[in-house]
């Protein structure tokens, strides 16, 4: 591929913006443009211009009237990040008839101005960035981005309300999707909840007939208790290897009636739908309303596979449906774009030993409670204690926990404060107890969050605001001896400016969000970045909230971080948007940075043989030689650096540009003057 | 904030030139997050991006130092979140071998650096820049730049470990100056 | 340069900082020698004829046709022949690895001046000097005063103190190689062939030893580094690399036929860097890192090991046309030191044409 | 057999005899060589650091002075006392930590002649050594008379698992590493919630007010819990809670008498030895009755000594959940401590 400078000497015209103050604040904008114009004439700089907003139309225009009027070869703009406006400038570029990855954006904001602070300093350095640009751009050449098709089918990562939402928009416009859910059925945690705040309508209500509609789809097909265990290939043609784990009831020929589940004798604690806190049988349909109405007969649970004797379930199923021979299988789905919306795990309570949960019988979790206060819960809707039976008199529920806390998770997890006002108003409404809500401050943005707040309070609901020290049952004060065998929340209310002993019978922990435990894996799986904690990274916090860094991989929901239903269900449209637009246009243009191979030069050393994570890297047996496919190739440049030989070369970053910018940038010292060069160094005279 | 002074001194005291290689995917991000939250780090520090750590090729880092470079910050994804799956591994090992050669040509450790930062980490990207810049202003120049170099203090340095040390007793050592 | 000439051409060839080797590789052209010597008219070489540096000056500028200059600079001799005969010769040549890299000569690049001398009049083992006599510039001799050539701080390869028409690499060049570059060259000046492109390397492939090497090699995985004298049964036929031994061929340029794999001792990169490439020891040790087979920081440092003096393994022959040219200690020993800070006081170079700074920097 | 420098601290010969006995006892099955540090001298108490910070550092850093010279293979000072414990260790640490205090200590002990070079010897406590590098399953291979039937409340105190300046226990407010000992030796353990909070430490001199209610607590927590006795890893826990239950029985018109034992007599006893080579007996609340129901005699108090009645009456314990509508328990995996 040709790296090397096309012509003799390039025309480069120099554009520095201000950005408002943004960048003029602290460099001397007007400084390095002179400086521009005057020292690197000699590498074809033949303009030199400043510009308030270079990303203006005004500040582009300035750009295409030069290469028109002046006839420049080869553009550098100094100014914001190239994550920020490259593509802006290098549309200017092609407007105006040049190619437009002969433009180069350098970094005076970000890299420069926004980090440093003091102005003589910042000039000098923004005069060796621009120098680098000028000295790389003169390396650069011309261009094709690279055309992909793009299939309409996509790949839709969980099965939760985001996804489900994400999935219905893709479905509906006509397209195929593939939803992959861990789970027996669909639905995710929304699935659990009796009640959503602030509206409190029911949640089974909401989403079961979005569920449904799922399951009918013509355009969806479900893979339930599976798992995406690879993903190949970049945007517009991934292939997806779908992991289904045997059910061990053939799907074809269940009915879902449920007669399994009524005769399986094994009946263990459901940790996943019932939060730990109800049983389920060993086959089994996690709900009622479990979408698609196929059970499945958890094998390690199973009499059967333990013990080689029971089928119960075998003998009673009206259509034989029962399978225990099935054997986990795989599909490879070939799809354009992929939605990962994997959702949240709850953090584990019992990492904040000093509140008793696991230890204190009547100490439960946000979800604990979740499913207790559901109809179709364990209790079915009634809230009691531990003992299963007794009604609490009164309750805590304590908010933050394993949030806002630099001991657990910085992060505040967005939902709980909702979510324990809604408590306070379900206890009222289940039972006469009186209801302490401990917290740090109510944090109700939303819509019509703030009046929901309002009326906990008027129903009575007890508000102390500090963080919880201790839930115990240990009798500390004399006066306690009658509160044996209740719980006792120790907190210092900062608004009494007291320590308050607060005897309850139930203490509900508004446990925080976390990212599912395996979140790094899934992150490397496909091929995407995650912020230390494990939240998928937007590729823009602000103006890219649903795409990653990875294209034609999008996330939506709680993978991105905590958020509520109505946020997730706007992300799962959001990323299902975004694609449809792709698939409208059936193709799209891809970066053309990608190495290649040059024949003559490869000795067939194999040495860049295993280097591709992407098996972009074929080698010849009979002309002993390596090539590159440049499908497949991602433009790492790691097989580039690795040629002993020299004879790779990479587009874009080619080895003779990223020198170039490196003698550019070393060419200004730390205050701005040329470099002296080592006199044992210089070479010939020219 | 940085721990470091942020200000370069234009008084004549020696400033060292470092250039840093970055990844398009974390550490040149987390150059840009450190930018928009305006952490401050020492101007010394200049920039390459490279699509990844693995295209890091050996001749840039000693082109770097041929030139006046003071140092080199080489700088990729964390090991196991590297956007092209495992090539800042490659990084890795020619960083360490490249380390070996240098070190024979008379260039302390300290002078050339493996820093991981993902794309959320501009404050420790920052911190990390803050910290070499003042252990190389110590070394000072290295042979190649155009002025004069102090007779070197070899340095040492360890691959950089996620959590920082344990913030000291700041009570006691009250408590003893009281 | 390409201008066509009518008489026989003029042959010259000279030994700067090397062995002689190379002298004797043209010599080695057995029979081949004598179509040379009718097809040319030898004006100058000190290797085999009586010359006197006042005759070479005596001749008109260019009118030497060819000059073989083989040898590093690493005297003011040296570096006095260089600039006179690139103005005696149309066409000059850097011959053999010295003149094109430095070759072993080079590698005293790791060392100062005084620790040169050290070792070779000092306490070398080979040598006696009770007095710690040191050759000095000039000496007042009975005879009058004597003078010799200084000794220059670094050794510096031939296009870094002149410009060079072609390159021919090798430690030293194969014979086949001389013969075949000499004719091409000689057709090419009396107008019967074409003449290679200037600046380009003859006598040698653009690619690397791998090239020619007749070993079966496999995809790379190196999970150890061992001397070739520590590996008691070699496999004759398989890769040496993937046996261990730090084979220098991936990086090395081709045209040798691959001789040492061959015979069963590792490449160690007399031939230089393959075409375009910057720096040798650069594309090596890249190449070496990227196979090797660990990912933790100790386990790959454990495999490091193998590989004793990474320098001398990477640089060999290339030290002194690599990037950083030697050592620091050599690089600071004669470097006029300017106060920090006022750099810009002695800048004499303008960032805009930096270009001199770089030699070798960006290829050529 | 490991060996470890040894700290005994001023009540190892005095008020916790019981404690030095037993663990002389036990230390070779359980091969731990303890050697004792030469000249060592007190380890500030509580009070030294108040009179001045650098002279409690000083006093302490004495002995991590004395124990650095000591001609040992180990560089670990064990210390059986929580309070002894926490002093030379958050002194070993602040003195590594902190060069400018280091500077000051060193001045202080070169009036003495001796010198400290920081972090060259690791502070432990006894009972740490015991759970981490003995371990449960190696204490349980040698018990040969079970503490089967015998309820006993693990209690800590404070000063332990906080602020444990060397991070070596993952669960700080409510660990279960004692449970886990007790239950090898085949006791019953009750969870104790009271574990880890504080004997009164000398609060029962200077203000007995304050001092005798938190001894109250902790025995009313374990009486209502039904624990025949309590178990401590630390003199001065032991000595308020024996010594002064009669005067909190006095004070707050209660009648406790519930004995206190060290973890070491405990593991002895399971070891088979005999109650007095134990050191058993001389605690005030004698532990007869209760050792008693599970067969071990213990010999008569000397004269004099109050002799304690009856094992206290049961009482009605926190109502126990039913089978049928029990809701299940989080599931608690009894390795499993806290944290990620």
């Amino acid at each position: 591929m040709n790296t090397q400078p096309v012509g003799p000497r390039e025309k480069v015209g120099v554009y520095i913006c201000h950005c408002g103050s943004n960048i003029a604040g602290t460099v001397d904008v007007e400084a390095v443009r002179d400086w521009a114009a005057e020292n690197l004439a000699g590498h074809g700089v033949v303009i030199a211009r400043d510009n308030k907003f270079m990303c203006s139309s005004t500040g582009q225009e300035l750009i295409e009237k030069d290469i028109e009027e002046l006839g420049l070869s080869r553009v550098v703009v100094a100014a914001c990040s190239p994550h920020m406006h490259e593509k802006t400038f290098r549309g200017a570029c092609a407007r105006a008839g040049l190619n437009p990855y002969l433009c180069e954006l350098v970094s005076i904001r970000e890299q420069v101005s926004w980090v440093h602070s003091d102005k003589a300093a910042a000039t000098a350095k923004a005069k060796a960035v621009v120098a680098g640009g000028v000295f790389r751009v003169e390396e650069h050449a011309p261009l094709e981005p690279i055309r992909v098709p793009i299939n309409p089918a996509t790949l839709v990562v969980g099965g939760g309300i985001a996804g489900i939402t994400a999935a219905l928009e893709l479905a509906d416009a006509g397209f195929p999707v593939h939803m992959v859910e861990r789970e027996p059925s669909i639905g995710g945690h929304m699935a659990m909840f009796d009640k959503t705040f602030p509206t409190l309508d029911c949640a089974a209500c909401i989403l079961t007939p979005k569920m449904n509609e799922v399951g009918m789809h013509p355009n969806v097909t479900l893979h339930t208790w599976s798992e995406v265990t690879d993903l190949s290939g970049y945007v517009g043609s991934f292939t997806a290897t779908i992991k289904h784990r045997a059910r061990y009831i053939n799907a074809d020929l269940c009915t879902g009636c449920g007669i399994c589940q009524e005769k399986c004798p094994v009946k263990v604690v459901d940790q996943v739908y019932e939060a730990g806190i109800g049983y389920r049988k060993s086959a089994y349909m996690p709900f009622p309303q479990a979408v698609p109405k196929v059970p499945v007969i958890d094998g390690p649970n199973c009499t059967y596979f333990s013990k080689g004797t029971c089928k119960a379930c075998e003998k009673f199923c009206p259509t034989g449906a029962i399978d225990f021979t099935q054997q986990d299988d795989e599909v490879k789905v070939e799809v354009g774009n992929v939605v990962l919306a994997t959702g949240f795990e709850l953090f584990d309570s019992r990492r904040v030993e000093q509140y008793g949960y696991g230890r204190l019988p009547n100490v439960f979790t946000s979800l604990e409670f979740e499913r207790m206060s559901n109809a179709a819960g364990p209790t079915n809707g009634r809230i009691v204690l531990r003992d299963g039976v007794t009604e609490p008199k009164s309750v805590g529920i304590i908010h933050c926990v394993g949030s806002r806390d630099r001991n657990y998770n910085s992060f505040c997890s967005a939902i709980c404060c909702m979510q324990s006002l809604k408590f306070a108003h379900l206890i009222g409404e289940h039972t006469d107890a009186t209801v302490h809500n401990f917290y740090i401050d109510v944090r109700a943005p939303g819509k019509a969050f703030d009046e929901f707040y309002q009326r906990v309070l008027e129903e009575g609901t007890i508000f102390v605001r500090g963080r919880v020290a201790e839930v115990t049952d240990a009798l500390r004060l004399p006066d306690e001896a009658d509160q044996d065998g209740r719980l006792i929340v120790q907190v210092e209310d900062s608004l009494a400016g007291m320590q308050r002993r607060i005897p309850v019978d139930m203490v509900i922990l508004s446990a925080g969000l976390e990212p599912p435990h395996d979140a790094k894996e899934t992150a490397h799986r496909f091929g995407i970045s995650c912020s230390s904690d494990g939240w998928v990274i937007e590729r823009h916090p602000k103006l890219d909230p649903v795409a990653t860094m990875t294209d034609g991989i999008f996330a939506a929901g709680c993978a991105l971080g905590p958020r509520d239903i109505p946020s997730s269900v706007a992300n799962g449209a959001a990323a299902a948007a975004r694609i449809l637009g792709r698939i409208q246009q059936k193709e799209m243009s891809l970066e053309p940075v990608r190495a290649s191979v040059d024949e003559s030069r490869c000795s067939g050393c194999r040495i860049c043989n295993d280097l591709c994570p992407y098996n972009a890297i074929l080698f010849h047996e009979d002309q002993m030689v390596s090539e590159v496919n440049a499908a497949l190739c991602q433009g790492c440049g790691t097989c580039v650096a690795a040629c002993p030989a020299g004879a790779m070369s990479g587009t874009g970053f080619s080895d003779a540009q990223v020198m170039a910018q490196i003698e550019g940038l070393l060419s200004v010292t730390a205050t701005g003057e040329p470099r002296v060069p080592h006199p044992l160094l210089e070479g010939v005279p020219a | 904030m940085s721990a470091h002074p942020v200000a370069a001194p234009l008084d004549g005291a020696f400033e060292p030139v470092i250039l840093g290689f970055t990844c398009n995917w974390c550490s040149y991000r987390a150059a840009d997050l450190a930018g928009t939250a305006r952490i401050k780090y020492p101007p010394n520090v200049r920039l390459v991006r490279l699509m990844c750590s693995g295209r890091l090729d050996p001749a840039f880092v000693l082109s770097a130092f041929a030139q006046g470079a003071d140092a080199v910050i080489v700088s990729g994804c964390w090991p196991g979140e590297c956007h092209y799956q495992v090539q800042n591994l490659k990084a890795l090992k020619r960083f360490q071998l490249l380390r070996r050669v240098v070190a024979g040509l008379g260039i302390e450790p300290t002078r050339l650096q493996l820093v991981w930062a993902s794309a959320a980490e501009g404050q420790r990207l920052a911190n990390e820049i803050g910290r070499i810049t003042e252990e190389v202003r110590a070394l000072g120049p290295l042979g190649w730049g155009g002025a004069g170099a102090d007779p070197a203090v070899a340095g040492t340095t360890v691959l950089p470990v996620r959590e920082g040390a344990p913030p000291p007793a700041e009570r006691d050592l009250a408590e003893v100056t009281a | 340069m390409s201008a066509i000439i009518a008489t026989k051409p003029r042959l010259a060839m000279y030994w700067a900082a090397s062995c002689g080797g190379c002298d004797i590789a043209v010599l080695n052209l057995h029979e081949k020698i004598l179509d040379v010597a009718a097809a040319v008219e030898i004006v100058f070489w000190p290797a085999v004829m009586d010359a006197k540096y006042h005759d070479v000056e005596a001749m008109p500028d260019g009118y030497i046709d060819v000059c073989l200059f083989s040898g590093g600079i690493r005297s003011s001799e040296n570096e006095e022949l260089a600039h006179l005969l690139r103005r005696k010769s149309k066409v000059l040549i850097a011959f053999g690895s010295c003149a094109n890299e430095g070759c072993i000569p080079g590698l005293a690049n790791l060392s100062t001046v005084p620790e040169i001398f050290a070792a070779s009049y000092g306490d070398g083992n080979s040598t006696v000097n009770p007095d710690g006599v040191l050759p000095v510039p000039s000496w007042a001799a009975p005879q009058g005063e004597l003078h010799i050539p200084a000794f220059l701080p670094v050794l510096r390869t031939l296009d870094q103190v002149v410009p060079v028409d072609y390159s021919v690499p090798g430690c030293p060049p194969e014979s086949p190689r001389i013969a075949e570059a000499l004719t091409a060259l000689l057709a090419g000046l009396t107008g019967t062939g074409p003449l290679p492109p200037s600046g380009s390397v003859v006598g040698a492939g653009v690619s690397t030893v791998c090239d020619e090497c007749t070993r079966t090699r496999n995809v790379k995985k190196i999970e150890r580094f061992v001397r070739i004298q520590e590996v008691p049964a070699l496999d004759p036929t398989l890769c040496l690399l993937e046996q261990g031994i730090p084979c220098n061929g991936p990086a090395t340029r081709d045209g040798c036929g691959a001789l040492c794999p061959a015979a069963g001792a590792q490449c160690i990169g007399c031939y230089g860097a393959a075409d375009g490439v910057v720096d040798y020891g650069a594309r090596l040790m890249s190449a070496f890192a990227s196979v090797v087979e660990a990912d933790e920081p100790e386990e790959i440092d454990r495999i490091l090991d193998g590989i004793p003096d990474p320098v001398g393994q990477m640089y060999r022959f290339s030290l002194a046309r690599s990037l950083l040219r030697g050592s620091r200690t050599v690089l600071e020993a004669d470097r006029p030191v300017v106060p920090p800070g006022s750099a810009a006081a002695a800048a004499p170079v303008g960032a805009a044409s930096p270009e001199p700074a770089l030699a070798g920097a960006r290829g050529r | 057999m490991k060996e470890f420098l040894y700290y005994p601290g001023c009540s190892m010969s005095g008020t916790a005899k019981g404690y030095n006995d037993s663990l002389e006892a036990i230390a070779g099955p359980l091969g731990i060589d303890l050697h004792e540090v030469n000249d060592w001298s007190c380890c500030g108490a509580s009070e030294y650091f108040s009179i001045g910070p650098l002279r409690g550092y000083a006093l302490v850093a004495r002995n991590l002075a004395i124990a650095e010279r000591e001609p040992s293979e180990s560089r670990t000072l064990v210390a059986p006392c929580s309070l002894c414990y926490v002093n030379l260790a958050k002194t070993n640490k602040y003195v590594r930590t902190d060069t400018a205090l280091a500077g000051k200590v060193n001045e202080a002990l070169g009036a003495a002649g001796l010198s400290y070079t920081p972090g060259s010897v690791e502070v432990r406590h006894l009972f740490e050594i015991v759970i981490h590098d003995v371990g449960a399953d190696a204490v349980r291979e040698k018990v040969v008379r079970p503490l089967r039937g015998l309820k006993i409340a693990p209690y800590l105190g404070c000063l332990v698992t906080r602020p444990d300046p060397e991070k070596r226990w993952k669960a700080k407010e409510h660990p279960r590493e004692f449970d886990r000992l007790l239950e090898a030796l085949g006791a019953e353990v009750i969870d104790y919630p009271l574990r880890t909070d504080c004997c009164g430490g000398h609060l029962s001199q200077i203000s007995p007010g304050m001092g005798l209610e938190m001894i109250r607590r902790l025995l009313d927590s374990a009486e209502r819990r039904g624990a025949d006795l309590l178990a401590t890893i630390c003199p001065m826990c032991q000595m308020n809670i024996d010594l002064y239950q009669a005067e909190v029985n006095r004070r707050f018109k209660t009648d406790f008498k519930i004995p206190i034992l060290f973890f070491t007599q405990l593991v002895g006893l399971a070891f088979g030895m005999d109650a007095k080579s134990l050191g058993i007996g001389s605690e005030v609340i004698s532990s007869r009755h209760a050792l008693a129901k599970i067969g071990i005699e213990v010999p008569e108090p000397p004269e004099g000594e109050p002799v304690a009645a009856g094992a206290p009456a049961e009482k009605p314990r926190a109502p126990r959940a039913r089978k049928g509508p029990e809701l299940p328990m989080p599931h608690m995996p009894k390795d499993e401590g806290v944290g990620p």
